[in-house]
């Protein structure tokens, strides 16, 4: 451990913005893409049942 | 091997064994980064120059890697698809694009922010940093160009010709960027001359190195999977994955 | 069938033809980011042709940004009316009942809205890459939002007199930059004078009498501009 | 109230060569004109310089009796003109190319209106697909579907068959003859072989 | 009707598409003039918005006058293939019985000649008012002809890709512009090292290297995007 | 030696809908085939598949019993397409137009033999007139000029009959028919009724 206290970890030997900063906008675009990339499959999915559901009916119609 | 490319041509066989494969890259990215970011940021020891300044390199040097790397395996995709005609490579290419962006930017922002301590300024125009700039732009070009087709296979072929075109200049600039700052050698920082690290130092960077790799495995998996289904939406075994309930367990449905 | 009267309808139309440039622009995401990306590619090709010292670069910083910025705002122009004019609906525009010089204003707040402001809103941190002095950010924003929009319109002028010619581009930007240069002077005359800690508002109060001028005056030369264009 | 457009004296010249001279013209309500020649006899021409888009010409054009300079507005708030380029915008839906132009007129109409008139040229479900992705006769369609959304009294027709299939062409000349019934006007040039009409009328040039 | 063999005659379409080009920009003298115009007019409006100190400038011009030449043979690039491809004929020189190779090859010999030859002869002219010191006007105009021939055509290929999409312009720059990064390099770092008296031949060297390496491998690249544009 | 382009199981899809599936098709010497279909029934996508400008489809194309890949270059040698626009540059004359053409099959020809074509399509008289001057019908006279002056024995025509008028119209069809009289084939689209001819085949898509 490099650190002694909590509060020191948080505030990093007075470099505190650039550490927190740079880290904080790595792992935001990291989660953001991840999230990105799950609510792209999950509406796609969604798109596709919904796509299947009308074809379904128009070939049920068409009988 | 010529089965063997058409089988991974499939994107039926590929969403299969994509499936697969994804949890393993997923959890192993976890681990990887989990470890690494507090290794490197609680228990490895302040560098005796920068202090802690310097553990922004945990994530500086990964996504300056990886930023570089994903424009290569674009480039080798791009070209595979115009080869073989391998409709994967390109979704594969497609989705890597933003990602390779995302990670450029990282490093430039990671390494600007760091400049504020170690140089006093946030920009300065150093070989290294120009050419990462330049590579941005690169990335931009690419992803511009795909979005500003409307037709799918022209949208392909056009962002795989700038992305070879690309591959093979970022040496080029690389080179000439590099020449032409020894010729001006107007700052008296650098990049590269810096001590050897020691390996409590080090090793928690070679882990989250590990880990952005395989963080970009699994995410150009998962995506490319998600193209797949857009583009082959009305083919009839997405249809019927779709349909049918296990969309969950879609290794299954896929063979 | 009766005959209409002309039964104004100005705001509709005006806030259609806002809504449908807007429509088109934003559609094609990448398009409203590529002004923005050129003025960064051309502010990064300066320090590479010219010396990286940033001492060097903090004295010639807002003269570059400006030009810039000026460029980006031009080459972009060209687009404007051009594809109204190839698919023929520049010639449905000038054939509403509807007053020309109001429909191409819209036209032109478009423009002015999805170029000039970006551009304006991203100077600060090409400013900061060129190390332009602290303190004149805000000049430097500022200037260029008051001084893109008079551009927009003078531009505007140009592309409507070039649209209907093939190889306009070029040709546009000669007609069009020696009228730029009253603002520019002003624009980076701005920005330097926040440098030197001297006075800036007289410099921004003639940006906004040029912007005054340039209202008033450029929308009726723009529709008489297309009408021309229109004819050949 | 009946309409008219009048001309008188019409002269144009290009290239040194007079396309058409001394040309009177008086078009009322209920007709159909059909403006015909060979190719290059300034047919096109004509019609430009009828809707006021062509300003090099010698002659006088007036308006229900007004000079056209005076009675401009009126003349354009009346006119529906569609030339050689269709003016859609390939990167607009049919049904925003349609509700701009409903827009320059100045109603704001509704989305209803324009389905079905999307409906009545054939374009039923292509409503949203971007104009660009429409073949050719499929781009003119949308330009006509104007024809029945925003109504207007003269219409000015510059080669409105062009791309159109055997079906469409039906459909128009059946608009354009009700139209005319229903106390419309229509000035209109095609290489095509109208169907006799008692309403229709013919021009020659050249 | 006898069916043809492929008989050849690369040539005479290779001299036909030359002569057709060079007739084309001709007829219209003032375009070909458009470049060297805005060549000109850029330069000049940086003095108005840096300084009009000599001393300053004379350090400045070799990048000022490099980039300014680079934008200007960048801007006429857009209309490469543009004019080709929106009559039709882009289409004809696809189906034509010739490699389209060596076809595109001839479009952007044409471009050369009429751009970035002029604009490297023009360059010394601009170079005395921005000062630049004596004994580097030659380097300058070297520089720039070898320079602006892999310029044009490293962007045909940009304007290859971009011919078929309506905004282009812009685009065009994003793409091609991170590409000259090298030749700018080189042709702006020759005019220093005449300027401090070093050697040029160097920076001369990889500059014809450069064009050498372009000259190979463009012309595939450009006749492949042309057949992606054509198809849609 | 007679010519032979086949097309095996075609399939074209566009925005999630096909535009045909399956098609097989047989061009021969001798024949004029009219591909038939309403708006947006990909007809120019056909074309533009069968003359190797659209690569996004299934299926197989031959040339005289060879693969299209492989005999690409003989096919083009004698091919001549006319699309939806005319490719005529609007900065040249007629003359230089056609001069174009010529030199890029590859013969550098001479004036007489220009001249000539043009006359044939009407447009004596015109030669020197920079085209972006010539109406829209007799700028796509200048296109079918090279249907004589460049011979190639596959003419593949998308609507050639635009902007033509009557007279035009009925040369050109006699134009086609003596093509295939004398071993040419042609493959066209038209909305135009083309008179029955015992060399005259239909195709139907849509
Ligand atoms: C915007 C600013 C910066 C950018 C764009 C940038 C870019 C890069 C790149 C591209 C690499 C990977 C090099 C390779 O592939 O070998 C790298 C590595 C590295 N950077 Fe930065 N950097 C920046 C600022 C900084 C700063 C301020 C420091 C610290 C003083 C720094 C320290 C390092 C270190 C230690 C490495 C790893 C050393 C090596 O692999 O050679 N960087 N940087
Ligand atoms: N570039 C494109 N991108 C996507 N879809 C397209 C494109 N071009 C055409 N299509 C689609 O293909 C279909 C057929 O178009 P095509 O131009 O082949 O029709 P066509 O039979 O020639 O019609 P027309 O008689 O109107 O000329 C159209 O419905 C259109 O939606
Ligand atoms: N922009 C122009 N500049 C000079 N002359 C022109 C121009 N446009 C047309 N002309 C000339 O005017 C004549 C008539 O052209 P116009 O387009 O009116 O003919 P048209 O009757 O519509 O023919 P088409 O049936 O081919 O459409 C043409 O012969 C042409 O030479
Ligand atoms: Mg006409
Ligand atoms: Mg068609």
């Amino acid at each position: 451990m490099a650190f002694d206290s909590f509060s020191e970890f948080l505030a990093m030997g007075g470099h505190a913005p650039y550490v927190w900063s740079a880290w904080g906008v790595t792992a935001l675009l990291l989660l953001a893409t991840v999230w990105h990339a799950r609510a792209e499959q999950r509406q796609l999915i969604k798109g596709l049942k919904r796509r299947a559901r009308r074809a379904n009916s128009a070939r049920g119609n068409a009988q | 091997m010529w089965a063997f490319i058409h089988k991974l041509g499939s994107p039926k066989w590929f969403y299969g064994i994509s499936a697969k494969l994804q949890p393993w890259f997923w959890a192993a990215a976890a681990l990887l980064i989990v470890t690494g970011s507090l290794w490197g940021l609680a228990f490895a020891p302040a560098d005796y120059q920068q202090g802690n300044s310097f553990r922004i390199i945990y994530v500086h040097v990964p996504a300056a890697f990886l930023a570089q790397s994903i424009f290569i395996a674009m480039a080798v995709s791009g070209l595979v698809f115009m080869v073989w005609k391998i409709k994967v490579a390109d979704m594969a290419a497609a989705v890597m694009a933003p990602l390779g962006a995302a990670m450029t930017f990282v490093a430039l922002f990671s390494g600007a922010v760091w400049g504020v301590p170690t140089w006093g300024t946030w920009w300065m125009w150093d070989a290294r940093l120009t050419s990462m700039l330049i590579l941005l732009f690169l990335y931009l070009g690419v992803i511009a160009l795909r979005g500003a087709f409307t037709s799918r296979d022209s949208a392909s072929r056009a962002a795989s010709v700038l992305a070879m075109v690309g591959v093979i200049n970022i040496p080029i600039i690389k080179y000439s960027v590099d020449w032409w700052y020894t010729l001006h050698q107007p700052a008296s920082f650098t990049l590269t001359s810096r001590p050897a690290m020691p390996t409590e130092m080090w090793l928690p960077l070679v882990i989250m190195v590990l880990g952005f790799y395989c963080f970009f495995i699994a995410l150009t998996l998962m995506r490319t999977r998600s193209e797949i289904l857009r583009r082959e939406a009305n083919k009839r075994w997405v249809q019927e994955l779709v349909t049918g309930q296990v969309v969950k367990v879609p290794a299954e449905e896929a063979r | 069938m009766p005959l209409r009267e002309h039964n104004g309808g100005l705001m509709t139309a005006v806030k259609a033809t806002l809504v449908r440039d807007l429509t088109l622009l934003l559609r094609r995401r990448g398009e409203v980011l590529n002004p923005l990306v050129f003025f960064a590619l051309v502010i990064t090709l300066f320090p590479i042709a010219i010396s990286p010292d940033p001492e060097l670069l903090a004295v010639i910083a807002p003269g570059l940004l400006w030009v810039a910025a000026l460029l980006a705002a031009l080459l972009s122009l060209d687009s404007l009316f051009r594809s109204d004019y190839d698919d023929g609906s520049l010639e449905q525009l000038l054939l509403a009942p509807q007053p020309l010089v109001a429909l191409s204003l819209a036209k032109v707040a478009v423009h002015w809205l999805l170029t000039g402001l970006p551009l304006a809103l991203m100077a600060p941190i090409l400013g900061i890459m060129l190390a332009l002095p602290a303190g004149s950010y805000a000049v430097l924003a500022l200037s260029l939002a008051l001084g893109t929009a008079s551009l927009s319109l003078i531009g505007a002028i140009g592309a409507a007199l070039t649209v209907g010619l093939a190889r306009g581009g070029v040709l546009l930007s000669l007609l069009v930059l020696p009228l730029y240069i009253p603002v520019l002077i002003f624009g980076a005359g701005a920005v330097q004078a926040a440098i030197f800690g001297e006075g800036v508002s007289a410099h921004l109060a003639i940006l906004g009498a040029l912007l005054a001028a340039s209202l008033m005056l450029a929308p009726w030369a723009i529709a008489a501009s297309l009408r021309i264009s229109i004819n050949g | 109230m009946s309409l008219c457009l009048q001309a008188r004296q019409l002269a144009c010249e290009r290239d040194d060569r007079w396309l058409f001279q001394g040309l009177d013209l008086e078009v009322r309500s209920g007709e159909i004109v059909r403006i015909e020649g060979p190719n290059g006899s300034g047919k096109t021409s004509l019609l430009k310089i009828l809707s006021g888009q062509l300003s090099d010409y010698q002659g006088e054009l007036f308006w229900n009796g007004a000079a056209m300079n005076e009675a401009r507005e009126h003349f354009l708030a009346n006119l529906l003109y569609l030339g050689h380029a269709p003016g859609i915008k390939s990167g607009l839906s049919p049904l925003e190319n349609l509700a701009w132009y409903q827009a320059l007129s100045g109603e704001s109409g509704n989305e209803e209106q324009r389905l079905e008139a999307l409906e009545r040229v054939g374009l039923a479900g292509f409503e949203d697909v971007p104009a660009g992705q429409l073949s050719a006769g499929q781009q003119r369609r949308v330009a006509l579907a104007r024809l029945t959304l925003t109504p207007r009294a003269l219409w000015v027709l510059d080669e409105p068959f062009t791309a159109i299939d055997r079906h469409g062409v039906a459909d128009l000349e059946r608009q354009l003859v009700a139209h005319a019934q229903a106390g419309g006007c229509v000035l209109v040039t095609t290489h095509h072989e109208l169907t006799a009409s008692p309403l229709l009328r013919r021009i020659s040039l050249g």
